[in-house]
């Protein structure tokens, strides 16, 4: 295995796995810490290495909408942002899964302004939560180049038929050198072929895209949207069995670490997942029963798999870099909602931690199990918080 | 009829719709003074003057909304709106 | 797990070096890991870039808090920046410096090399990231010469690739030498 | 029947389904038309409605240009032709859609552009537009004790349009049909972006009696408040020339926008009269 | 009282009362139906019978932005927008609460595209519930005029300076012709001293506004904002207190209404509630214990005195017009995650109703009551949903 | 020391500080600054240092221009007098920033809109902006195998801001220090929009040595790259003649991100020789 | 309760019909509520607005299914649009008509009136929406024609509040007598 | 040090920040040779350049980065860039 791989950037390995997707249509306006997956995209377009057009937007805004149309008029399509971009592009995402457009992007997680910040943390993505797009989250850098066709063959699904972002983690991920085996162009032919939409902009073929519904049809299109997220469920377990098979590295909504006894579950998403195994591993050393719930999918919601994973802990921890100010964060709130009404439902609590970029280290998370433990966690706290400036 | 995802609709589909209904004045086309210069079916915002073989022209009215800009425009005064007594 | 500290200045290469270093070690065999100390730096600022060596997948993303290797491109930063801040007690630092390591008073194990010099000479520019790292494998063992030329092979193209090849040779010998 | 259908819902006697119909009948069969949100695309696409006989993708009210960006760079990879327009009002190309339009110019992408212009966000309401007329009464810019309605002249857009170096800026108006048919045409021989401006009255926000639309986009041309022109790679190469100038009064004066400067605000119109001259000055109308 | 009213729009109650609070610095771009607000606005501006400016933006990312210069500079500021406007403000809503300036906004609620619909629900300010705005829900008319001077009074606090949207649907409110108690201009005075705010944008004290943070102090910035929602909590109260002691009408977080011995609480907020409360009567004279818990504030979030209304109920129904693609409604998760960790609580499900101007009446909440009654609810759904076309 | 302190963390040599002190000095303590996201705030305001000597605002990275006109509104209002301006660099400016640069323009607000051009997005790493010259290697419109840099002419930003019709638009480099803060005084003066785009090169981006900016900065306008005017009232009253023009290829030569166009692509060097003589020809330059 | 629901045209002032109605209802000393059937139509097209009237606060915000009353302000809907739709059975059909009520075979109780002549010959415009309320208080005695007068003068200015105010009280009168 | 909401800060605190560290070359200055003429001034972009009572100018190092704009616009060759040995 070891010499199938390469090492290099994630951004890099995010770019050539684009390329290998064959996308057709590229628009994307830099932001860091997005830009050297789009610079690398870039050279690959000026070096002829892709035959996909990059469109070199003058905003956000107009990179998704490009694609909006590029999509309809069936392209396959990519972009890459983060944080401010992510931002810009708000009232797109709605549009673009209200319209039902297969968009992918990589979505590099960065926190949202102000204070400006150019650091690492997920509240970009996790604000976005409600617009209808497939969340994967990535927790190395073969992760981030597996979920991108994973991610096209799900939103492609004539059932699905939604945007997916691919989120990594800004700087942890994007700016990390390490070893990455990357989907080979024929493997990944053969697990996706080129896109082929039912309906496009043809002259051919005359139809209307986007028409406004009024009172007496409006629902029915947010629950036909709503109801192709629950189908996507199934339908990425169904996709992941497809890349095993082909690429031979398992995937799944969920990925459960040392958690058949686990009295304390962590649960999060993203890159910190890691640094969470290596501490539990030094827990479990030390004797304590602690495992981890990772979420790939924070939309679909693998409810039902998350339900499997904690209903015997003795307590759940939600570790999440975001927060809905003046409540908690929206990972928390998503995975209490779902368990309420449950009767073997264990005790969540949740952190915010790394906002902004704020470090996480193994000793941060076994200090925060070991206050848990001691059943000295709040509900809901900021994780390492510098009190003496507040 | 199924919702198609994302709402797409086929074309011209509005021809379902009588906007003829909305008219209160109606334009009476005169045989005798028209010079068949095609200048009411030109600026027709509802687009529904056609040409019959003898190259007179003749509002559908079906979806004409009465608006009177062919009567207005017709260099030929062969146009007369009149007041529609559709009861 | 080893893990290797660079100090530099924005503009001097120091997370390329990182990520020669990483590429060396997977060359190796081994898992690694190159990460810069993500900021806004511009040129002349000081910065930091990190580099983990395993024998197993590396999974903790956070930076390097005890590092094992210090390694310092230039050695003004020393007045402004504790350079050996957390560094193991047996740990080592290797230093871009003209003068006898003793002057430096640091309390741990430290290597000197001219690398500005050598780049200067080999090279012709005082980019002496790549010759810091010919320094390092000579000075640690961490990582093969060989593979530390293969790394930087891959990276450069022309007459900078030889170069900076050959500056990694000359460093790393010359610091081998010093030591005998 | 045209390529645009009967059936829409547009007011009687709006400006802007003549203009459609001429730009389409321009344009032809092969094309794909982009509109922003707008009385346009209110009144030709309710679900499960659709007026266009065309290729027709409706987005958001400020991405138009980026979205026709999308569909050109899609057909390019796809190796396929045909004609990409926009369609869109004047706010959505003047105001809120001016960063899409501005970036879609710069990167050249081969879309004609076609605003319809009724000077003011007709669809909401009659509220202001940057392309609103000096003096006319908006809903966001009424008339009123201390105010004699719209304060700023009509933002030039075709002269922003040309700025930004594009092959071909036009401007008609829905009282001369044959000229917007051979606008479009020409537009569409010409590789890059282009943009056309189109006068189309409209009898609702203008305050006007519906049957007198071509009236008004004819006096508008005829009294050099809307000159009628075409730029070519930076140079005006044609102006639709004026026999015998009107006042701007006969123009104004038809329209209950204006109504209020004919009672307490008549030195307004000399304004505005000074306006037309400069106009006619500029682009030598007279003659 | 009836004699102090005055019946006109909804738009010019609100319109008027804006004028009332003396606000300095007015920048909103039309769009149905919030149009009549600002239409209202801009004839009293040009009728000379407001101090205020009125700033005609290109957009709504320029109206937000102004009013954050014109809040840095020291100027009492509101804006107003829906739907499409509010998401095209997204960035600028994280921006400016992060700034901490207490801007004043009438988010008129209205759905999002696509499919594109001028028509009432509440996905807009819902969706944007991250952001760090006071959002507060006006039932009827005399509300939507209210909590105007109520929420200016709140943002404006230097404990809180966090903006503040006060949310009316759509038609249902801005369209409507009802009865309402303008508040009076003296009265108004009284209440809402002119705003004072300790730091401005002024050449005789140069200070520097929205530095950017660092990893070092990002999380204590996000911190210090949470912070301030959660004491908003009670400077409403206060504030509340207050406005009853000058206007004689009384306001609080939550309403109860016929609660006390309700099995069957019925949450909800905005105008829907009238409705319910009709319901709710028709249900008491049936002999069903039906009460309803009305939400005003909705963040901040009323935590404990939801608690304290539906802990004793049998069931409780959240009834809310937005839904987060893929889950539920957001008041939903945010009422079961809050209440997760507590001992008493009661069975809770939840309805999306009124999607995109779907009409909800009496006839409809009584059979969702029914619905629930006979334990045939689901945990979500939607309600009258045209399955037909499905 | 000047009202823009030292200790900020631009980049050795950078051309950008530079023009703010000069922009500063010509405005005076009575300023207020708003500055985009773009390498000048990053350099000049992290937290919880600030270089700023007069108020300073930053708000998001395309909204520079409405956060002014919001705050001289906000000073009308409250009947108090500042001079507002706006610097920021190019991609702020020029391409996300161009929808509230045009409202602003359009609104007529007194506000000095000064753009520091370093003709790439610098802060993020030398991304491509319209402003970028043709030929340039940036990091999204790389030199390759096909590509022989940036394929698209610089944006006209000052054309398109006087096509707003807005009082004062002026070009400036650094290289002239004088002129800046001539200008800069100037559009005080003017009330209404003004625009003034100062080219600032950036040694890190255009990749050359620090000690250079200076003499790049000159070159641009030696050679009529970059031309130096005011435009007023839709007028070029004023153009800074060149005495001898020098060939292009002189300034070309002493940047990075041009050293392709001397390998594979000649003749490119004579498309941007054309496009000096062009300029010079349209405004006037030589003599 | 009493319902009052509005047909009309775009352009023919159905909803400030109702507002007026709801502003006369107040007069009297009622609560009221009027609102229009939100929508995007455009002049001429077929357009809803309806009116609450009750002694007490108005809470419910749906719109109005079984009317009490349904006033019709252009008699050609009557073709395309069930008018008495939801009408209660003891409800009542105020029409704008020159024709004979008992020609329109609808099953309710029917009042017609010739607004659109009464408007033009009192108002000089065929607007009959002010018209159709003097009509409909004198069929109904659901308001009075004083608080009719009064919303009506307070809505216009000039020449065009008189003459409003006078063709109600032609209406008023007309369908009085024509009851008689 | 207590946060201001908002994240305010006070004017002018950069000079903290001693960015005379990052300098690789130094300018040194000969009093012989200027002219006073102010150029290096003017373009220092760390505006870290004073002029004494004499009227010569002095560069501060706590500041200077060391670009060499001063020496490369100086008219009157009385600056050199030189190799700066810090330890
Ligand atoms: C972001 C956003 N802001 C506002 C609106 C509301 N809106 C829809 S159409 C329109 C006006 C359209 O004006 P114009 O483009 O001139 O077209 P017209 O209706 O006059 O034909 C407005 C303001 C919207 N849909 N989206
Ligand atoms: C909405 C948004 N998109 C992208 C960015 C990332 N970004 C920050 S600064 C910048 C480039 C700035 O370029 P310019 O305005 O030319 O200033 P410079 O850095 O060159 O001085 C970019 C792309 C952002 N902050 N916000
Ligand atoms: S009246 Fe108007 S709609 Fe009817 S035919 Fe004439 S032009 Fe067409
Ligand atoms: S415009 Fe008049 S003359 Fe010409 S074709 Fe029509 S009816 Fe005949
Ligand atoms: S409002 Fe004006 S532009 Fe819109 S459909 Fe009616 S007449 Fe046409
Ligand atoms: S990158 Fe360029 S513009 Fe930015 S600080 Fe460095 S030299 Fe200046
Ligand atoms: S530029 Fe040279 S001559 Fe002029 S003041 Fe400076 S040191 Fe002296
Ligand atoms: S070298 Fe540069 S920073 Fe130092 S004094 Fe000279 S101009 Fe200023
Ligand atoms: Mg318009
Ligand atoms: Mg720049």
């Amino acid at each position: 295995m070891m010499n199938e791989m390469q090492i290099l950037e994630g951004s890099k390995a995010v770019a050539l796995t684009v390329r290998s997707c064959r996308v057709d249509v590229i628009s994307a306006y830099p932001i860091t810490p997005q830009t050297h997956i789009v610079e690398d995209l870039a050279q690959m377009v000026a070096d002829g290495e892709t035959d996909a057009e990059y469109i070199k937007v003058e905003s956000e805004f107009s990179a998704l909408s490009a694609l909006v149309g590029a999509s309809a008029a069936g392209a396959r399509t990519y972009s890459s942002t983060t944080s401010q971009g992510l931002a810009l592009m708000f009232e797109v995402l709605f549009n673009a899964s209200g319209m039902r457009l297969p968009i992918v992007m990589t979505t590099v997680n960065r926190s949202l302004s102000a204070p400006l910040s150019i650091w690492n943390d997920q509240q970009d993505s996790i604000s976005v939560r409600d617009a209808g797009w497939i969340q994967l989250y990535a927790e190395n850098n073969q992760e981030t180049s597996d979920l991108l066709p994973i991610a096209y063959k799900v939103a492609e699904d004539k059932d699905i038929l939604l945007p997916a972002m691919c989120c990594m983690d800004g700087f942890v991920l994007t700016h990390t050198f390490e070893p990455v085996e990357i989907p080979e162009q024929s493997l990944v032919d053969e697990f996706l072929p080129s896109y082929q939409p039912k309906y496009v902009l043809d002259p051919k073929n005359p139809l209307t895209f986007g028409a406004y519904a009024d009172p007496s049809i409006y629902m029915e299109f947010r629950y036909q949207q709503h109801d192709a997220m629950l189908k996507a469920y199934e339908k990425f377990e169904e996709v992941a069995k497809e890349f095993e098979k082909v690429f031979g590295r398992k995937y799944d909504l969920v990925e459960e670490y040392k958690i058949e006894d686990a009295e304390i579950v962590l649960i999060s998403m993203g890159s910190i997942v890691g640094t969470m195994k290596d501490a539990v591993d030094e827990l479990r050393k030390g004797g304590e029963k602690v495992g981890i719930l990772k979420i790939i999918s924070y939309r679909p919601f693998p409810a039902e798999k998350i339900y499997e994973a904690i209903k015997d802990a003795k307590v759940v921890v939600v570790l999440e870099k975001d927060v809905s100010v003046g409540m908690e964060g929206g990972l928390l709130s998503d995975i209490k909602s779902f368990m309420y009404n449950r009767e073997d439902r264990p005790p969540i609590v949740g952190f915010s931690v790394g906002l902004g970029g704020r470090d996480v280290t193994i000793g941060d998370i076994k200090g925060l199990v070991s206050k848990v433990k001691r059943a000295e966690a709040e509900e809901f706290e900021f994780l390492n918080l510098r009190r003496e400036v507040l | 009829m199924k919702l198609l995802p994302g709402g797409i609709v086929k074309p011209k589909t509005t021809v379902a719709n009588k906007t003829g209904a909305w008219r209160t004045f109606i334009p009476i086309y005169d045989e005798d003074k028209c010079k068949k210069c095609g200048i009411c079916e030109t600026f027709c915002p509802e687009d529904c003057i056609s040409v019959d073989e003898n190259e007179f022209r003749h509002p559908d009215y079906d979806f004409c909304k009465g608006c009177g800009i062919c009567a207005e425009e017709c260099p030929a005064d062969a146009i007369e709106m009149k007041y529609e007594e559709k009861e | 797990m080893i893990e290797i500290r660079f100090h530099g200045r924005g503009g001097q290469g120091a997370v390329t070096a990182a990520e020669l270093l990483a590429v060396a070690a997977f060359n190796d065999g081994y898992y690694s890991q190159a990460f810069p100390a993500f900021g806004v730096e511009r040129r002349g600022a000081p910065v930091l870039a990190f580099t983990r060596i395993n024998d197993e997948k590396i999974r903790v993303r956070s930076q390097i808090y005890s590092p094992d290797y210090v390694i310092v491109q230039d050695s003004t930063l020393v007045k402004t920046v504790n350079v050996v801040e957390g560094l193991k007690e047996d740990g080592m630092v290797v230093i871009n410096s003209n003068k006898d390591p003793k002057e430096f008073d640091i309390g741990r194990e430290i290597r000197a090399i001219d690398a500005t010099k050598i780049s200067l000479d080999v090279i012709g520019r005082p980019i002496m990231n790549t010759t810091m790292l010919g320094a390092f494998a000579g000075a640690t063992g961490v990582v093969s010469l060989e593979s530390v030329k293969k790394a930087v092979e891959n990276r450069f193209e022309g007459k900078l690739k030889e170069r900076n090849v050959r500056a990694v040779e000359v460093a790393y010998e010359k610091i081998k030498e010093d030591a005998r | 029947m045209s390529l645009f259908a009967q059936g829409h819902t547009a007011c009687g006697g709006c400006g802007m389904p003549i203009a459609v119909k001429l730009v389409l009948g321009g344009s032809g069969e092969n094309s794909i038309v982009v509109s922003p949100t707008g009385c346009l695309e209110v009144t030709s696409t309710r679900y499960p409605q659709s007026a266009w006989g065309v290729p027709w993708i409706h987005s958001l009210f400020e991405n138009a240009a980026a979205v026709a960006s999308g569909i050109e760079t899609a057909l390019k990879v796809k190796g396929k032709k045909a004609n990409v327009l926009v369609i869109g009002g004047d706010g959505a190309t003047v105001d809120i859609g001016i960063r899409a339009l501005s970036g879609m110019f710069e990167r050249g992408h081969n879309v004609t552009y076609v605003c319809y212009d009724n000077e003011a966000y007709m669809n909401t309401g009659v509220q202001r537009s940057g392309s609103t007329p000096y003096g006319a009464s908006a809903t966001t810019s009424p008339a009123g004790k201390l105010s004699f309605g719209e304060d700023k002249p009509k933002k030039d857009t075709p002269a922003i349009a040309a700025a930004h170096g594009i092959p071909y800026v036009a401007t008609a108006s829905v009282g001369y049909p044959k000229d917007i048919v051979k606008k479009v045409k020409k537009a569409q021989e010409i590789v890059g972006p282009k943009y056309i401006q189109i006068l189309a009255p409209c009898p609702t926000g203008w305050r006007f009696d519906g049957s007198k639309t071509i009236k008004l986009a004819k006096l508008a041309v005829e009294t050099a408040l809307f000159p009628v022109y075409e730029i070519e790679n930076g140079e005006i190469t044609k102006v639709k020339k004026i026999k015998e100038r009107k006042p701007v009064e006969e123009y104004l004066k038809l329209q209950g926008r204006f109504k209020h400067l004919f009672k307490e605000n008549k030195d307004q119109i000399e304004v505005i009269q000074k306006m037309a001259d400069a106009n006619a000055e500029k682009f030598g109308l007279d003659g």
